[in-house]
């Protein structure tokens, strides 16, 4: 993770250039790409902390309130949930573009709940139940920056050639990423692999392969899940519980201890997207069961 | 007029032992009863039970003609024991108000009456000088005073005293009892108390209270088997008394 | 902080700072006056389970929480005066059982919870313009009450046996008392969070406890603290880049700590 | 259930509920007799700060929490022992102000997202054999301490100043118990969480209050119901796939409110 | 043997307010000193002073030849107030056990001596039939019956007693004092009351305080202005006495 540089950008704001909210790193990454040095990117959630729970602090939302334009993920982060109202009665000039637009959003794995599955599934709410880490599948990424880079032309039109030529270049990249995946996963399809936080559901979906999670939307796993996550790791021989790199590894570790395997540390957040993401496929593709 | 109290055989009971059995007690208006009997003779708890404060597990009680929890707020309280916070940011003259209380509505202010009751309450226990104290920084002895001063304010029509004097310097007890002795032709007063020599000098009619209740409505008390039952303490109440002298009972 | 003004989100952040305080500085004297802060963090807690209905049931968590504040405040304080069980353990019990029933609700309920942390830690510069009302409302309330029951609640704080002695129901009184403390919670969790108002609620009050020995006054100082504690803490989370609430909080206890380090640690009876 | 023992995290599970009450069984009873449900709270709360200290310093959270909840019990004891601020409001300050610390440390740490939820709630089921261990160990130092201090507890919980004319340091005594509750509630904070760490302090002890008036034989008690209860509400919370530790608090005070419903809601003091 | 007491120029104040003033008080071995004095006089101060419990302003402390810390276990002592915690989940008897801890160190249980010890100084008290009652059952003249026992149980060297007879019965107090009396031959005893009769029939020595000390070290007081100064309730003292006579001072 690269420290304090990002949370100097959201402090400091010089006036000539245009400044872009994001909710998270690789998002900042994906505007930058696109629009280089013409914009100032001001991310809401600072390096390491959680998009499920963090509140901005009086300077980012000042700065928001000067920026053009805000890349929301869209799929229902929870800072976004909460920010969103706001930030549009702080800044109503500002152009928000949702990111997700286009994207399928796919139901969160429930955990294996063998018998009484279909209980209360009619009180579920709509949107509830839809899994919002779409940045982890280089597809989405596609379609991401795609929505960025309509956003970014409409808020500063001069410079749409710029934009156009960045945002084709860093789709070829994301192109290569995606086949160097495919690569790495060589046949591993059908295969699973343990995380902590369900961050990577787009990923394995996209890539043919099963994320088991212990925790699902920020709770942690009852008697019963753990019951079968364990049978599961079990069966399917499962050795590598991943987690969310600085987040506590105490409870993973608990049950990598269980199932005889080891705790291994990704980030779905990095600022360096395709970097990270083609270390996260070979971390991955060594932990695959 | 109605009596002031009456209990019809009350009995009490704490977790299944029984402290008060069968009492009965009627006091009339200007009446001066005091209590008196051994400790754990459940004399505070009958105080209590007049007051509704206690519900007795049998018997009836009425207070100034009516039930208790109504009628409590012309009756004039010193417990043994404070509940009071004495922490609490008020002064003494704040206490004192306290007992105007029971006078006023929502919304309704201490007004002039209030005040010089206040005061004449103040200087009847010697605490004028005092009255912006906070009450935590009073002496023992200095806040009896003060809730006896609260119990008087209000004029009340009768006066419960448990053990007042406690604390109380003999100069100031003496005061308190004269005091007693002028308000008895105006209002009905139960005394709990252990200083047999008060009793003997100011009060009309003696009670003893040893979980049963014998009542001395006399000045001259019947000779009787009280010694052993109730632990009266004849001896020094027959002992050094001027104006009265009881037989042995 | 004057550029600060011109941003809605600051202006009603101060609003709500005042507001908050007016509301902590007056039921904060009581909450101190009468050693029940342990009673309002119960309370305070207690309330989390009304949020985990209001997800539960997928409406907004004020309705959840309104009602059930109110109704552990009630069951707090007569469970705490009709029967034998310690007042501060029943505190304890329901606490704990407030939370868990929250726990457990928003476990059941599918999806993120959001806002949880909201609830949890507060965020004062999110405050909608409708809070603000609704504040302005509770204040008038509070001030209303307080007008009105101000002897008695004095009478009550001081010395509860009298009270009843005196012909005024001292449960009734404790249950209003209760229950204006449970609003005043409800409508400041979302702005400094579960854990924080305790702070609030006794920080300014017990400060003010130093420089008089009268209620009313107690009341005023108290309002006084809070909103220039609330105001700098603020500004300070803004020039540290830190979290409004905890900065707030983090303001009070400091100048709190060093008055009474001023006032002296000197202990008074020897140990 | 008995299926569910052949998994490791379920055997540490009842260890760690079986350790967990054995400690909190113990002090649990001190807190609950000498009325300090409440300090126990702040020392809880306040060791969040200490959370933070260890993220923010990026050692281990417990050598942060160690020191920090020791120094925070020795402060409010002395705070409420030395000075004239009154007790509860202390405790009231130093829980914000831990919490407030543990939150803008937590924010300027880079890199970490705690799982505060962790904190707060707890999680049973994952208890690494580690923690088991040191649960051991804090049993083993609790159960010495207090067979060594028996009756010197027992009379600076009964009257304090009877202490000091014994030639006893009440003082120090009471630093020690508070040190006690510290250790208890530092190493149960992974395990059962802030929240239900209150829970098994004073319920077990409280419910054990009714069945003799004898310090010795109320602990016995105390840890009987503990081991009782926390193994009931990790049964259900199996049968009903609720969260573990809230189903504890849940059955636990489901079991403690009957209890006193049996044993007489009915007031013995009339209001 | 060294003076019990020695206090020299002791100044105590309360939040400015001066409660004691140049207190001198040497007590001796087998002295049976009483002091009297009004409300706010300064007699419990005075008391927590000798025992260390409140730090002077000014002046010097010595206990039984020592630093009162130090020695003050050998004291027993029965406070005006109660700062005990009465829910508590002690018997009788193990509050009066409590009584011998000062004996004890870390790890040692109590023995044989301390029971026999604990029984005897309930049956003083006339409480051994409640010893297994719990402490927040008894009325308020049986607690300070077993406070009483508890000073006494471990045989101290000086009884400190500030207002012993508060709620005791008559018939206990007669008791009680005949105890003080029999003690008086071993130990020294300091006695805070306002009970003037008790004072003139067993105290040998007695001192008026009210911010200044006056001690009357002699059973014949002289004659000065004390009524003036102290407020020493000269009439009271004087009247009655059936083995003494004051002169009027
Ligand atoms: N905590 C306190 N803060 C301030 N003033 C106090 C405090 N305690 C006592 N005082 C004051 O000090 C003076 C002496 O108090 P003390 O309790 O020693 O009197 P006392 O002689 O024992 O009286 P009493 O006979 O009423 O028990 C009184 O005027 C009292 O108001
Ligand atoms: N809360 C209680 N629980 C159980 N028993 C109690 C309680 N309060 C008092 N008792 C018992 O009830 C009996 C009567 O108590 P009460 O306080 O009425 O006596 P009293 O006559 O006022 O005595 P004293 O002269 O000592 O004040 C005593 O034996 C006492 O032990
Ligand atoms: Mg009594
Ligand atoms: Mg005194
Ligand atoms: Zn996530």
């Amino acid at each position: 993770v690269d420290e304090q540089s990002s949370s100097e950008t959201t402090s400091d704001s010089n006036d000539n250039s245009i400044i872009v909210g994001v909710s998270i790193l690789p998002q900042q990454e994906f505007v930058e790409k696109i629009a280089g040095d013409n914009v100032e990117v001001v991310v809401m959630v600072p390096p390491g902390a959680d998009p499920h729970s963090y509140e901005p602090t009086p300077s980012q939302l000042t700065a928001l309130s000067k920026a053009k334009m805000y890349a929301m993920v869209g799929s229902g982060i929870t800072v976004e949930d909460t920010m969103m109202d706001k930030l549009e009665d702080l800044n109503p000039d500002m152009q928000i573009i949702d990111c997700s637009e286009g994207i399928t959003l796919i139901e969160m794995e429930a955990h294996v709940h063998e018998g009484e599955e279909e209980t209360d599934e009619e009180d579920h709410e709509e949107e509830s139940g839809l899994d919002p880490h779409i940045w982890t599948s280089p597809d989405n990424v596609e379609i991401m920056v795609e929505n960025i880079y309509q956003g970014l032309v409409s808020v500063d039109p001069d410079n749409q050639e710029t934009y156009l030529e960045n945002k084709n270049a860093y789709l070829a990249e994301l192109n290569e990423l995606d086949e160097q995946i495919q690569n790495t996963l060589e046949g591993k399809e059908g295969g699973s692999f343990m995380v902590y936080h369900p961050a990577w559901g787009y990923f394995a979906n996209h890539y043919g392969i099963t994320q088991v999670a212990v925790e699902i939307e920020g709770k942690e796993p009852s008697v019963q899940d753990m019951q079968n996550i364990i049978d599961e790791a079990n069966e399917e021989g499962i050795k590598v519980i991943f987690v969310q790199s600085g987040f506590s590894t105490v409870s993973a570790e608990a049950i990598a201890d269980e199932i005889g395997g080891e705790v291994v540390e990704v980030d779905p957040l990095a600022k360096d997207y395709i970097d990270n993401l083609a270390k996260v496929a070979e971390a991955f593709e060594k932990g695959l069961a | 007029m109605e009596n002031v109290i009456d209990l019809k055989d009350i009995w009490v009971s704490y977790d299944g032992v029984r402290v008060l059995e069968s009492v009965n007690l009627v006091v009339k208006d200007k009446d001066f009863l005091a209590i008196i009997g051994p400790n754990g003779g459940g004399k505070s708890t009958l105080l209590k039970v007049i007051l509704g404060l206690i519900k007795p597990d049998k018997g009836s009680v009425s207070l100034l003609g009516g039930m208790p929890a109504k009628t409590r707020r012309y009756v004039g309280y010193v417990p043994q024991y404070h509940s009071s916070n004495l922490d609490f940011p008020v002064t003494v003259w704040d206490v004192v108000l306290m007992g105007r209380l029971n006078t006023k509505r929502p919304l309704q202010r201490y007004n002039d009456d209030d005040r010089n009751a206040a005061t004449e309450a103040l200087k009847t226990v010697g605490m004028l000088d005092l009255k912006d104290r906070q009450i935590g920084e009073l002496s023992g002895g200095q806040k009896q005073r003060v809730f006896i001063a609260r119990s008087l304010v209000n004029k009340p029509k009768l006066l419960l005293l448990d053990e007042p004097s406690t604390g109380i310097d003999s100069r100031m007890q003496k005061e308190f009892y004269e005091l007693l002795n002028k308000l008895k032709s105006e209002i009905a007063i139960v005394m709990v108390t252990h200083d047999l020599s008060a009793v003997s000098v100011y009060v009309d009619k003696i009670g003893c209270l040893n979980r049963k209740f014998h009542y001395h409505d006399d000045k001259e008390i019947s000779s009787h088997d009280l010694e052993v039952s109730y632990q009266c303490p004849v001896e020094l109440i027959a002992h050094g008394v001027p104006h009265r002298v009881l037989k042995e009972h | 902080m004057l550029e600060l003004l011109q941003y809605d989100f600051m202006r009603n952040a101060i609003l709500a700072a005042i507001l908050a305080s007016i509301a902590c500085g007056i039921i904060g004297v009581y909450v101190v006056v009468k050693k029940i802060v342990f009673i309002s963090g119960g309370i305070t807690h207690a309330s989390f389970g009304g949020i985990g209905i209001g997800y539960y049931l997928g409406i907004n968590p004020l309705f959840g929480l309104i009602p059930f504040s109110l109704l552990s405040a009630i069951i707090m304080g007569l469970v705490s005066k009709r029967t034998k069980v310690a007042e501060d353990t029943a505190i304890g019990i329901l606490w704990s059982l407030g939370m868990a029933i929250g726990i457990i609700l928003i476990y059941w309920t599918p999806g993120y919870a959001p806002d949880l942390m909201t609830y949890l830690f507060g965020n004062i510069l999110t405050v909608p313009m409708s809070d603000i009302y609704l504040m302005l409302g509770l204040d008038a309330v509070i001030i209303f009450v307080v007008y009105a029951y101000y002897k008695q609640f004095m009478a009550l704080c001081f010395d509860e046996e009298f009270t009843k002695v005196s012909g005024l129901s001292a449960e009734k009184l404790y249950l209003l008392l209760l229950c204006l403390i449970a609003l005043t919670i409800v409508l400041l969790i979302k702005v400094v969070g579960i854990i924080l108002i305790i702070a609030l609620l006794t920080m300014p009050a017990s400060l003010s406890r130093h420089y008089t020995n009268n209620l009313g006054k107690m009341m005023y100082l108290a309002i006084i603290f809070g909103v220039f504690f609330s105001l700098a803490g603020l500004y300070l989370s803004y020039v540290f880049d830190a979290p409004s609430g905890a900065t707030i909080i983090l303001a009070m206890s400091t100048v709190y700590i060093l008055h009474f380090l001023y006032d002296g640690l000197k202990p008074k009876i020897a140990s």
